[in-house]
């Protein structure tokens, strides 16, 4: 099994954490009686996962070169904080309230805000070498004190419907159509790479896997992509927001009527930030100069990296993304209150931990972030659905949580990666 | 010489709060009183830590927003100790050496549980509730189930759903909505949520839905909750004024620090049987039919209530 | 051959850790195409002082000149700049990952598209290497799965590959093999016969005596002196290590 | 001055530290207009400190071995609770209410419970390898829901009066007299250790320190001590507690009559703590490998430590310290409801960090822990006695941590330490 | 001398790192009083072998025998058990601590009240030091500031302070000057004489015929052979280790 795996060129690693995930849906889904795992719950899972794992995958790289980032939380609710202000208080002003540009602008802004405080708290990180836990923890008194005065505590709500797509729910998504477009571009897409990297390998002489090994993974890749778009577009809309949706599109509602969810938008945003940043860790400069930063700081300043200057750019890039998740969390709640992003910053740290991230430093990946995301998000949901009151829930979800990591753990050691 | 006010807040997490900041802070400026105040950041350790720091400051009368109600005890111990009068503001303080000021938080559950049942006599109920660190959600959680006791024994209602909401954060209580929906195939037919901020969550869950306009109860008078009440998608909030709140305290601090008593006042025995000084306000539940309540007290601006609402208070 | 402009002047240099003066007032030069050995006891000095001029320390006192020109090293980049490649006596390299990406460290192959191209790396990684330590097969394990001579075979591969005008070597065969220091020193050699500057720091005095056009001998931080080595005998090498006198004085 | 410092022996690190401090309290004093700096404010500052102090030593410990406590704050509250309860509910029906033994056996059970929960989270990290920050952040999770499971999220109170002295406060404290006394056997003590210190090292024939630099340590100690005890011994009980007191004892009160407070208790365990601490980690083997470990935990398992058993015993350590600090915290609280401690993990961390400890391992020092926990403290009762509103003040506090942790960076850079 | 009880043996030693046999059911002894040498390429597996004998790593077949009897050493705790102490390649330091700190490391000098007493170590450390690196004086420095030939003394002087009886020394003087690497080979002379075993892995031929009594040659993880010193040339040793064919066999 292990050496059929091997020929395949499947990471061992990135199947001991599905493992974990799928027998963690598998106990909820007896648990409940088949609830956990339907078109239904999976959907609200994947639009729940997307906040924390969008940012997880920027803390990844902050672990890896050594820092920690506990500000992410905090940080986030300013942002939204502020973007909300903007888009609710001053951007009407200028362009008309419900005005099409509204959410572009605010998303850009937010975005924006995420990069430069970022890389300012970079700055005082790698330059004036204050360590990362003392700034960020300093940013996440000073943003969470900062998000009061925007609006002086109080809600912003409601935030403009475009802006309300990013967050899902049943107008945010790509709908059924799109969103088997979307399974089949990403599908060729994958496939695309694939034969890519075999050609490339072979251009240098290595020896590449045998076609029927490249066929299977071909095939999975697909396969899986398409299932979860199916998955997504076997959700209905439910009948309330159907009439809602046919009024606003000036068409009539007639009982028989079906339309399906399909792919959130939300989701999009992390599998796009996803590909973003495993492509960045893997195939550009920054990506290797971060792991030998991570490996060693040292070597990597005497290998003539700019050390101080990559730290800069770690954090203004946990920043950017920091915001993006900023407007997709407040986008969600399509309303911003002074808690918004409270204890975020551990979900996050949390999320990249299981995800294989060494708090020591050089080693994490980007997917085992996004996993470790869902491994926790599925774990909360999970005990949600299950029913139980909250002070249980945390309980069972401190102890599970420990012993799915510790199974990993063990997996790896038997499996020997 | 000058009377110096220290104020002590658990937290500034809720919205009402910077309101009934800038009532004190009013009150306090017309009496010709200094206003000074520490954050507790929602730790009954650090409140404690806050007091003596404004007592030190030479404070001569103390407002406290008490985290937890007995945990604060040695503040009013130290307080007493030094003949500074203490105000229990809007949550009690087990002593009674305290001065009790609130609106009644069991009424304010019995209010919501009211609201919502007048609009949704049977059917199926979810119970949002407040943080499971925060006694004042079971004190509402209690008042709730007075309302509904009758109907449930009846059977006319079932509560199929019961979650606390970790923080009183609203994305928690959206996402512990969006469960229970999912497990009851959402079959619910009213939502009892503990206050506005849970509720903004709720609707968020019911409105992906499309089940928005549902009841859904809360308290505080949120700008943002009263403008759901006006468009449909929020039953009530129990609306405390909390400027009515914070002008007493103000005028009660200065009183006291002065020797004098406070008009109003009472005596009242709390449920574990301490028997202090007491003036309670009158929450005023707001539902669609008495919108032009918090207009006329100019609680909220008109445009900012009715922004995309049809209701009758609005023309 | 130490006539004309010196490749690299290192003037006065000085350097104290905490009040103790690890390197004091050197002064060497290096002259194009020449070797040039640094020797000394342990914690005489050497490793700081080639250190200053490879960026990784700045010197508290004294100048750098290379070309008969001021240079200012501050970083590693700088000495980059001038053409410096350095191998560590500690290696520098990062464990996490394997011997390509460490010997591209700093200047990866990109495709066209910018993109850090792996497999050109690792070909050209294998034939680096395959001249250098032809046993080495690990070209996908982090080098931290290295034995001790792997290891330092990557980091001396790091050094030669990028054209080098300035090369510093320090003890760069601590660890290798009797076969893959005789392939060492071929290359040594071969990169002289390019004209490349070369300071080699060795404890060797064999190695020192065959491979070197001058040494440059070093006890406690100061400079004993510098000389041909075809103007001494290992001996009298030896004993200004030892006992720090110049060749001909009388023993100290 | 410099070499006069060094002559002198003092560490110039520490000096840096104190540096900070003073100059914090000196601009508190100076914006609220000599209301800082009294006794009054001075004593309090001292009990507030305490409880984070006590654990922040032990946390040292934990980050020196490269690990981390996410848990310590949940496991003060759970602590706390379960000997609320077992104080209020339980011991009663078996000794009586206000029986002498219930604060021993509070407090004992309050660091047993410590130590066994800490030695068991220690093998899950130490011997099962599952990484501190997920045990820990699992146990944060746990031991909260498990607190509110004590009482059911009621309150516990009043605690016995007897424990409640352990927190401080009027009655609290060891009064004017013991307070002199216990100066007079510390500054003893004090000086005994340094001159045994000149004995141990002129008998290899080691250089000393020249007399006069020992006479003026001698001096600067036992000064430092008196100097804290008088202060201590300056500060009025209230007419209010003293009637009370008075009353408590059969004293009759007369309006003149003054007493003073004297050094509180839970100061009296936190130097305790601190000294023993101090000494473990200095004198004794287990210290010398915890330190070994963390700077370089390969080379200490073939040195023949046993790493593992040590995280065991480090975690422990840091369970009882949690345990000892529940003590102090809940008794000054007098009182013990479910937010007992919340956040408490992130002071905790922040402190032994602003006093010098890398969360890279290996360094780290028991007094520059206790004197960050100071530092934090001073910020925060300084923040709320300056008059700043309520919501800028954690604003100002992230600066102004930041601002004073680069400080003592630049200062250290400068004199080479 | 290699009659009797041998000290210790290794019988059929294997270990695999990710499918790669590192080390290849090798075997090899010690006697009391000997020096034996383990040669071989980079990567050969020297380390990984005694690795498994001081405890640091665990085989994965094969048994140790010492003194006759099979002994189980799982940790580097069961192995020093056994006295056996080792000079690791990577010296296995701890940086963050001093010189005596590192060499007193699991077995500290306590005061009678059980409290570490670090200045009688510092004295002794002061002791030891003077006779194997008379320059050294960097007693209260953590070991990070020291050179690199000064960390391999303090590891020498950490080994052969407590009266082992297996001595196992992976390149010993790879980092020390001439003056150092003499002062180490008298100290194996008298270890030696005081009747300890020695493994000594050294890519010096040189050292490896003056210092034992037999050498051990492996190659890709296996055993080439085991000769006595006296009865091969330098040549035939290199040629051992170059191409894996033992002496009188025809070339591979
Ligand atoms: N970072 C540092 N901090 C403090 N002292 C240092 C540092 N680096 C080197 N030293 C000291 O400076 C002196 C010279 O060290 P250096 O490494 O240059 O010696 P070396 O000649 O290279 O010795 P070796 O032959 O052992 O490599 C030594 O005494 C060493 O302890
Ligand atoms: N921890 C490890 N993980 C994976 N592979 C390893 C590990 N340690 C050693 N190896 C591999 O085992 C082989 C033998 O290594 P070893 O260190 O024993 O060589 P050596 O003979 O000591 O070489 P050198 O002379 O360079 O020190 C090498 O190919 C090395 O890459
Ligand atoms: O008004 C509410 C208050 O009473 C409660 O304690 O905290 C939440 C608030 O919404
Ligand atoms: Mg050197
Ligand atoms: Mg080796």
């Amino acid at each position: 099994m292990k050496t059929f795996l091997t020929k395949l060129g499947i990471d061992l690693r990135l199947l001991g954490m599905i493992g974990a995930l799928v027998a963690l849906c598998v106990m909820f889904d007896l648990i409940t009686g088949g609830r956990f795992l339907t078109p239904r719950n999976l959907f609200n899972l994947s639009v729940q996962t997307a906040s924390v794992a969008i940012m997880a995958t920027g803390m990844v790289f902050v672990i890896v070169t050594r820092n920690i980032d506990l500000s992410v939380g905090s940080l986030l609710g300013f942002i939204g904080m502020a973007v909300a202000a903007l888009q609710v208080h001053v951007l009407p002003d200028y362009v008309g309230l419900g005005h099409w540009s509204i959410w572009i602008i605010a998303a850009i802004a937010a975005t924006m805000m995420g990069t430069v405080i970022g890389a300012a708290q970079g700055w005082v990180i790698g330059y004036l070498t204050v360590p990362a836990f003392i700034v960020t923890l300093g940013g996440l008194l000073v943003y969470r004190g900062a998000m009061w005065w925007v609006t002086e505590g109080q809600t912003v709500a409601p935030l403009d419907p475009t802006f309300r797509l990013l967050g899902g729910g049943a107008e945010g998504t790509l709908g059924e159509t799109l969103s088997w477009g979307f399974g089949v571009v990403a599908s060729l897409a994958a496939v695309a790479l694939i034969l890519a990297s075999r050609r490339r390998k072979a251009t240098h002489g290595f020896t590449v896997k045998p076609m029927w090994a490249e066929g299977i993974l071909v095939a999975l890749a697909a396969g899986l992509i398409m299932a979860f778009v199916w998955t997504m577009n076997s959700y209905p809309i439910p009948k309330g927001a159907m009439k809602r949706m046919t009024e606003a599109r000036g068409i009539e509602y007639t009982d028989g009527m079906v339309w399906n969810h399909g792919v959130a938008i939300p989701v999009i945003v992390l599998l796009a930030v996803t590909v973003v940043m495993t492509i960045v860790s893997t195939r550009t400069r920054f990506g290797r100069y971060v792991y030998a930063t991570g490996g060693n700081p040292e070597a990597a300043e005497l290998s003539g990296i700019n050390t101080r200057l990559l730290t800069v750019k770690v954090f203004a890039l946990m920043g950017a993304l920091t915001g993006i998740s900023a407007v997709v969390a407040s986008a969600r709640l399509g309303a911003v209150d002074v808690g918004l992003g409270t204890l975020d910053e551990l979900r996050v740290i949390a999320a990249a931990v299981i995800g294989g991230t060494a708090l020591a430093g050089g080693f994490g990946t980007i997917y085992g972030a996004v996993i470790g995301a869902l491994i926790m998000q599925t774990l909360q949901s999970g005990m949600a659905s299950v029913g139980v009151d909250a002070p249980l829930q945390s309980i069972v979800v401190g102890l599970v949580l420990v012993f799915a990591v510790w199974i990993d753990i063990v997996y790896r050691r038997k499996t020997g990666i | 010489e000058d009377i110096v006010v220290g104020v002590s807040w658990s937290n500034f997490q809720e919205e009402r709060w910077k309101t009934d900041e800038a009532a004190i802070k009013a009150a306090l400026d017309a009496a010709g009183a200094k206003y000074i105040s520490a954050d507790a950041q929602s730790s009954s350790g650090k409140q404690l830590s806050d007091v003596e720091s404004l007592i030190a400051q030479g404070a001569n009368a103390l407002i406290i927003l008490a985290q937890d109600a007995s945990s604060v005890g040695p503040a009013v111990q130290q307080a007493s100790d030094e003949g500074i009068p203490v105000i229990a503001y809007d949550r009690l303080i087990e002593d009674s050496r305290a001065f009790y000021l609130t609106f009644d938080n069991v009424e304010v559950g019995r209010m919501q549980a009211r609201a919502v049942l007048d609009a949704m006599p049977k059917g199926n109920y979810v119970m949002i509730k407040g943080s499971p660190t925060d006694p004042n959600a079971d004190f509402l959680r209690g008042g709730q189930q007075e309302v509904l006791q009758a109907a449930i024994d009846a059977g006319d209602i079932t509560i199929v759903g019961e979650a606390y909401t970790d923080g009183w954060v609203p994305a928690n209580a959206q996402r512990n909505m969006e469960q229970i929906l999912t497990a009851q195939d959402n079959k619910v037919d009213a939502v009892v949520a503990s206050n506005d901020g849970t509720a903004g969550g709720v609707v968020a869950a019911l409105t992906a839905q499309g089940m928005e306009g549902i009841p859904v109860s809360g308290q505080d008078g949120d700008h943002a909750a009263l403008n759901r009440v006006a468009t449909g998608t929020q039953t009530v909030s129990v609306w405390k004024d909390a400027r009515a709140l914070g002008t007493a305290a103000a005028e009660a601090a200065v009183a006291l620090a002065a020797g004098e008593t406070v008009e109003g006042s009472g005596e009242w025995t709390s449920p574990a049987g301490t028997t202090l000084q007491a003036r309670f306000l009158e929450p005023v539940p707001v539902t669609a039919d008495n919108l032009s309540v918090v207009i006329d007290a100019g609680w909220i601006e008109k445009d900012k209530l009715c922004a995309g609402s049809s209701n009758a208070a609005c023309n | 051959m130490t006539t004309g402009t010196p490749l690299v002047e290192l003037r006065n240099m000085s350097i104290a850790f905490g009040g103790v003066r690890a390197v004091d007032d050197v002064s060497i030069n290096l002259y194009p195409g020449e070797v040039v050995g640094l020797l000394g006891h342990n914690g005489a000095g050497k490793s700081t002082l080639i250190k200053m001029l490879s960026g990784a320390y700045a010197a508290d006192s004294g100048e750098i000149w290379i070309n008969g020109e001021r240079a200012t090293i501050n970083n590693p980049r700088d000495a980059r700049r001038y053409n410096i490649e350095t191998i560590y006596q500690t290696l520098a390299l990062a464990d996490n990952l394997d011997a390509a990406s460490n010997l591209f460290l700093g200047r990866e192959l990109t495709s066209g598209l910018g993109f850090v191209d792996d497999d050109a790396m690792e070909a050209e990684t294998r034939k680096i290497m395959n001249r250098l330590n032809p046993n080495f097969q690990k070209f996908a394990e982090p080098v931290s799965a290295l034995s001790g001579g792997q290891r330092q075979s990557v980091a001396i591969a790091r050094a030669v590959y990028f054209d080098a005008r300035i090369l510093i070597m320090d003890e760069p065969t601590a660890a290798l093999g009797p076969h893959e220091t005789q392939m060492v020193s071929e290359l040594i050699q071969k990169l002289k016969a390019d004209g490349i500057g070369i300071f080699l720091i060795s404890h060797d005095i064999h190695d020192v005596m065959e491979l070197c056009d001058r040494a440059s001998v070093m006890k406690n931080g100061q400079l004993v002196d510098t000389v041909d080595v075809n103007d001494v005998t290992d001996d009298e090498l030896l004993s200004m290590i030892i006992l720090g006198k110049k060749p001909g004085e009388a023993a100290a």
